[in-house]
């Protein structure tokens, strides 16, 4: 069927209510509004407000009741509106949904759902990529779709997961249509290749895999062909994904909109150089934001990755030497 | 258990002071602002008469609210015209702005929330400038120290220790200035509102903590907010709490300097609890209509704290027709003027926009990531 | 303006409970727990009598405070012996212990803060299972299902959350279990502990909030932690607080289980403040004597838990000297096979200890991970 | 002088009060105790307690009042009494203390003093390395001493320097001794080389620096040259000493006791792998922390790098290819 990335995830919700009658909803504006990006839409209508509730406005609290709710048998999908909301419940996070299970022997079967990214225009602390504090989490699984269906395996996996997930939503994606299969299971920890190709390969996640399917089309055009790796999970990281294309391709780049310094890119880029450290015909590249605040939205398209800027760095591993 | 005390009303039917009055009994000894008000919350007509404002001053709170509430307005077209990208109108809430802000000293530091725009104009910032902020072109366009004016705060609360801090310095440097932080009702579900309140009692920081209860966080009633009472929580922190109609301009300008000249008294932090009500949508991204009913949002238009002001100063023979129809001709042009100014205003270099300002003394590889980053630019 | 509030006493020269009074006021006439206080504060003969407690549980909540204490010491000479990394005394504060824990039913959950051992071994847990966690072999030494026991809370206040959202769960599942979470005064200062009351008041979780205010946090004093008072911010979010005196084993028994069953009766959360004495160091890392004043520590043995439960049970002809000799000559022997067992007790495997509990659901490259480590680990 | 860090860092704020009577200290317990570490010993009785006192047990107002603090005109030095306790901070120190200038063009002279790190014997949460998480956070500067003089030196430049400054002080190494020199002045951003060598080049800061250079005596009895790198800034990152010294070696080894897994040695094999692609003789390892939360204490040498694996790690670069 035809959705939206948004709607996708809605469904995964919907079907996730349905299939596990312990799994709730809860956060700022869930319920009558549906959430501001209308992600929870129609879902207290359909399952009553004892499943799909609103909170006060307290993300430490919304992740903290989370942690006692899956300590009484549930299984919490509490969501954080913004990305750039999220750190007054990062003392729970890290010291307690992260830690709980090596402390208690208990799982915390929590999925986190957070909108994150930029690209939308918005006023600060509306587009922040804050994934790398959490795939630095040991404890922590942290996945970021960035098709529709991938939107919804992922998300029905990472629900069905009895470990706690930081679930991060590309919101620039929201609202691109695409074909979705309910019956596909989407598996944690596994990356996919987007596209095929030789040349050199392209590591993206979430926001940036649209981004780094638009240079593979402007490179085949000079016949240049980019494998296009779409992460999904980046903690775990899928690093044999990565290798077998690395394997192909002796090349690689890494793609993603958090500022470059310390962000998820260095991991890939430290495991490829050293994985294919025989292997590789240039340094592996990092394409991400610039190491600033995120800046106001008149100047965001600099800040961010783009096709050019992919385009740069490929044709700097590709010259490389 | 939601009426286990009487003193403490759980849902607001309009705007129920019952709480205020035993808040009242209790501290109207010692509380100078607290003696201002009438058991039944109103402003007393003593303290009215005691206000010391002439007729000039009192009209020209009435012009404030309407300029406020006219650049609102123009602010609002241009985000629906796509000149900005957001918009959080403050319609309904223009006594809290200017009775609070004129009750100040010029000097007295403001911490907004992020729905202060009329705060702001009447501290003189212009506000076409503070507009680029929505229009995607700084992220603080103004220099908070030239208008006691902090920048906006988006992360609800977070401002609030902020206000607490910068009083317990007013406090260390014996000097008799006062802070004054503002935030809405869902704020103080916060963590952060709650330690700046804590902080507050300890180290007797002279700052006033206005709440502009606008019963509404987006689309969370204040019921689904809170069980407890906002006004009533300053007890817990070791000072007075006071809710008062934050629809009568002259009760929040009565309120906030009773408040904030016992702060500079060395008296300690007061809360302010106005009561109002968010006229608006939450923002130009909002659709009320999917959580409120426009039966609720009528009742409360007959409160409307211009057309009370209005009547008032028009029976009170302060001010006439003619003076009105002046004020509302001066307003149109200043929407007007805003339009203009802000579609003039150029926008900035990408380097200073980006780079200019994360640090004072900027480290060597930050400097050479600008260089390339301006190099760049000129190479497209 | 410490002292605006008559209701609000902001020192505490020992236990001042005109607070508690006007609370009662307040509430007593729906206040199912504040019904069994007097004015004064203290448990009133009727609600004594009410306890439905004969004379051998009357015996047994003595028995066990006389043997936690014991058990408390031995921690501390282990801890001095060098067999603990860190001991966190709860010496003084045994009727807390004791009262609230045997007042709950034992499927009601308990979340802990760090120094709650008494409660823990009033719930059957292994005494020196519990102390491997000070001896750094196991973050977390009990399976908190089967006791009905959350592992400690190291992070202060942190706790308060998971307890509220327990019980909102319990609610959600239409039980009829309360959870009872307790934290120290200084955790009142947190902004968790804020947002946890807030939800509890909102969503009506059965929930008892037990602090066991005991004057300090590490070396700064209660009027250092707060202007305001503790038992009074209750009300600021919509259920009832009550201060009490929490060296008095039936206060603490009668007002836990009364506020337990108000949970359970679903008419919400119920904030206690029992007020105690930290007799001893904060932990064995501490040195009390640089921040308070040993007349201040003597002042309080005067009021020890154990020794005033003592006279009221002789007087009262439940205990005697006989009886008397047989419990504590037990809480020797439990003393000695806490130490025996202990040091008994042996080191996990690595590979377990440190890999083992992280995930419910092991990504690949962890077992990896973890499957190298074990190797390594052979090499050696 | 001979001191201990402990002293050298006493002494360093001691002089910074002196110098500015706009510095101010508080935190929890920093006052009568003198600190739970007895850093503040003695400075309230010296200064008074308007200058340097206790607060309410509050990790996030007592970042968000030095903000308000700063902009009053003073220079707060706020201390967080444990590495696990900075989390209730998050959103005060990444949303306000590092953007707050980006938005307002006022400087924020804050420097937050934080004990870092294992190897202490303690308890949960009391043994973290969170430097990472800052690291990544444009518009801070991250810095973390190894000896007593450069705690001196680098915590009177954190004090001077007007941008935020997250001073991570290694509190397994606050008791040993060093001489110091309280004129030398210790610039921020500047690496060090600790030991000068020929064969390897490891790379390390704060409480793993002396590991290093252990493993650098027991290199020398087999005739192996290592040259240890003392980062002591994170952000910025010094680059230059560390390609001066990678030019000599050709080989890396980063090292730190936080968990591997998009730990800061990604950022430094990421960008040595990048910056000496062409003169490597073998790929950047990486020795940190296992990827788990911090262990019980009982087996936190097995959880840390130490000397050995430092050793097998250049063995292995040593022995590459
Ligand atoms: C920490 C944080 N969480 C969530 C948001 C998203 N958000 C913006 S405004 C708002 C509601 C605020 O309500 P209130 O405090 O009553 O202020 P009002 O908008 O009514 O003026 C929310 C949830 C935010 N800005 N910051
Ligand atoms: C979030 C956090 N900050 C700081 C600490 C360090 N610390 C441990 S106990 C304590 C004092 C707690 O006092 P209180 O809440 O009164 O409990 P008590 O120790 O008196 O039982 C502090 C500051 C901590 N454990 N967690
Ligand atoms: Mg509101
Ligand atoms: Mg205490």
């Amino acid at each position: 069927m035809e959705a939206t990335m948004a709607k996708a995830i809605n469904l995964a919700l919907r079907d996730s209510l349905a299939a596990d009658s312990n799994a709730l909803i809860f956060g700022e504006d869930v319920g009558a509004l549906g959430g501001v990006f209308r992600i929870t839409d129609g879902l207290q209508k359909e399952f009553g407000d004892e499943r799909v509730f609103d909170t006060p406005l307290a993300e430490s609290a919304i992740i903290g009741v989370a942690i006692g709710l899956a300590l009484r048998g549930f299984r919490p999908i509490p969501e954080i509106q913004f990305d750039g909301f999220i750190y007054p419940a990062f003392e729970q996070i890290v010291s307690h949904v992260a830690k709980y299970r090596n402390r208690s022997g208990i799982s915390l079967p929590i999925t986190i759902r957070v909108p994150f990214g930029g690209a939308i225009g918005a006023v600060e602390h509306h587009s922040e990529s804050p994934e790398a504090y959490f795939a630095h989490t040991a404890g922590l699984k942290v996945v970021t779709p960035a098709t529709p269906s991938d939107a919804y395996g992922l998300l029905r996996a990472s629900i069905a997961d009895d470990d706690p997930v930081v679930f991060f939503e590309p919101k620039a994606r929201y609202y691109v249509k695409d074909t979705i299969d309910q019956a596909a299971t989407v598996p944690l920890g596994k990356a996919c290749v987007r596209q095929e190709g030789t040349a050199v390969t392209v590591i993206a996640y979430g926001p940036t895999v649209q981004t780094a399917i638009q240079a593979a089309r402007e490179a085949s055009k000079a016949d240049t062909s980019l494998e296009v790796i779409d992460l999904r999970s980046l903690s775990p990281l899928d690093m044999d994904t990565i290798m077998a294309s690395v394997n192909k391709t002796h090349r690689a780049v890494v793609v993603h909109e958090a500022p470059v310094f310390c962000g998820f890119g260095a991991e890939v880029a430290a495991r490829v150089s050293h994985d294919a450290f025989d292997l590789l015909e240039a340094p592996v590249q990092r394409v991400g934001g610039l190491n600033v605040p995120y800046p106001p939205s008149r100047f965001e398209k600099l800040y961010l990755p783009d096709v050019d800027r992919i385009l740069e760095a490929v044709d700097h591993v590709l010259a490389y030497g | 258990m939601r009426d286990y005390l009487p003193r403490c009303p759980l849902r607001y039917p309009g705007i129920r002071l019952s709480l205020v009055a035993d808040v009242v009994e209790v501290i109207r000894a010692e509380d100078p602002v607290g003696r201002l008000f009438s058991p039944d919350g109103t402003l007393s007509e003593a303290a009215r008469g005691e206000l010391g404002l002439d007729a000039a001053a009192l009209r020209d709170l009435y012009r404030k609210m309407v300029v406020i509430r006219r650049a609102d307005q123009e602010a609002l077209n241009l985000q629906r015209q796509g000149e900005l990208g957001l918009w959080g109108q403050f319609l309904g809430q223009e006594a809290v702005h200017v009775g609070a802000t004129l009750a100040l000293r010029p000097t007295d530091w403001i911490f907004p929330s992020y729905r202060e725009f009329g705060m702001a104009m009447c501290r003189g910032i212009d506000p076409a400038e503070m507009l680029t902020l929505f229009r995607g072109l700084s992220h603080g366009p103004w220099d908070p120290r030239r208008y006691a004016f902090a920048p906006l705060a988006i992360p609800v609360a977070t401002q609030v220790p902020h206000a607490v801090g910068f009083a317990m310095g007013c406090r260390l440097k014996k000097t008799d200035e006062a802070a004054l932080v503002t935030f809405g009702d869902g704020a103080t579900s916060e963590g952060d509102w709650h330690e700046a309140m804590n902080f507050a009692g300890v180290f007797r920081a002279p700052v006033v903590f206005l709440c502009q209860n606008n019963f509404w966080a987006i689309s969370v009633p204040l019921s689904k907010q809170t069980a407890g009472s906002i006004a009533e929580r300053a007890a817990g922190y070791g000072f007075p709490g006071l809710r008062i109609d934050g629809n009568d301009i002259l009760a929040v300008y009565a309120a906030t300097r009773a408040a904030a000249d016992r702060a500079r008294r060395g008296e300690g932090p007061y809360l302010i609890e106005a009561v109002t009500y968010r006229m608006g949508a939450h923002t130009s991204s909002d659709d009320p209509t999917r959580y409120r009913l426009d039966a609720d949002v009528q009742a409360w238009s007959a409160k409307d704290p211009i057309t009370r002001y209005k009547a008032w100063l028009m029976g009170a023979g302060i001010l006439d027709e003619g003076s009105d129809r002046a004020i509302t001709e001066e307003a149109e042009g200043i929407g007007r003027e805003i339009r203009e100014k802000l579609l003039r205003l150029p926008v900035p270099e990408p380097g200073e926009a980006i780079y200019g300002r994360v640090y004072g003394n900027p480290p060597e590889p930050f400097l050479r990531e600008r260089e390339e980053f301006e190099a760049s630019l000129e190479q497209d």
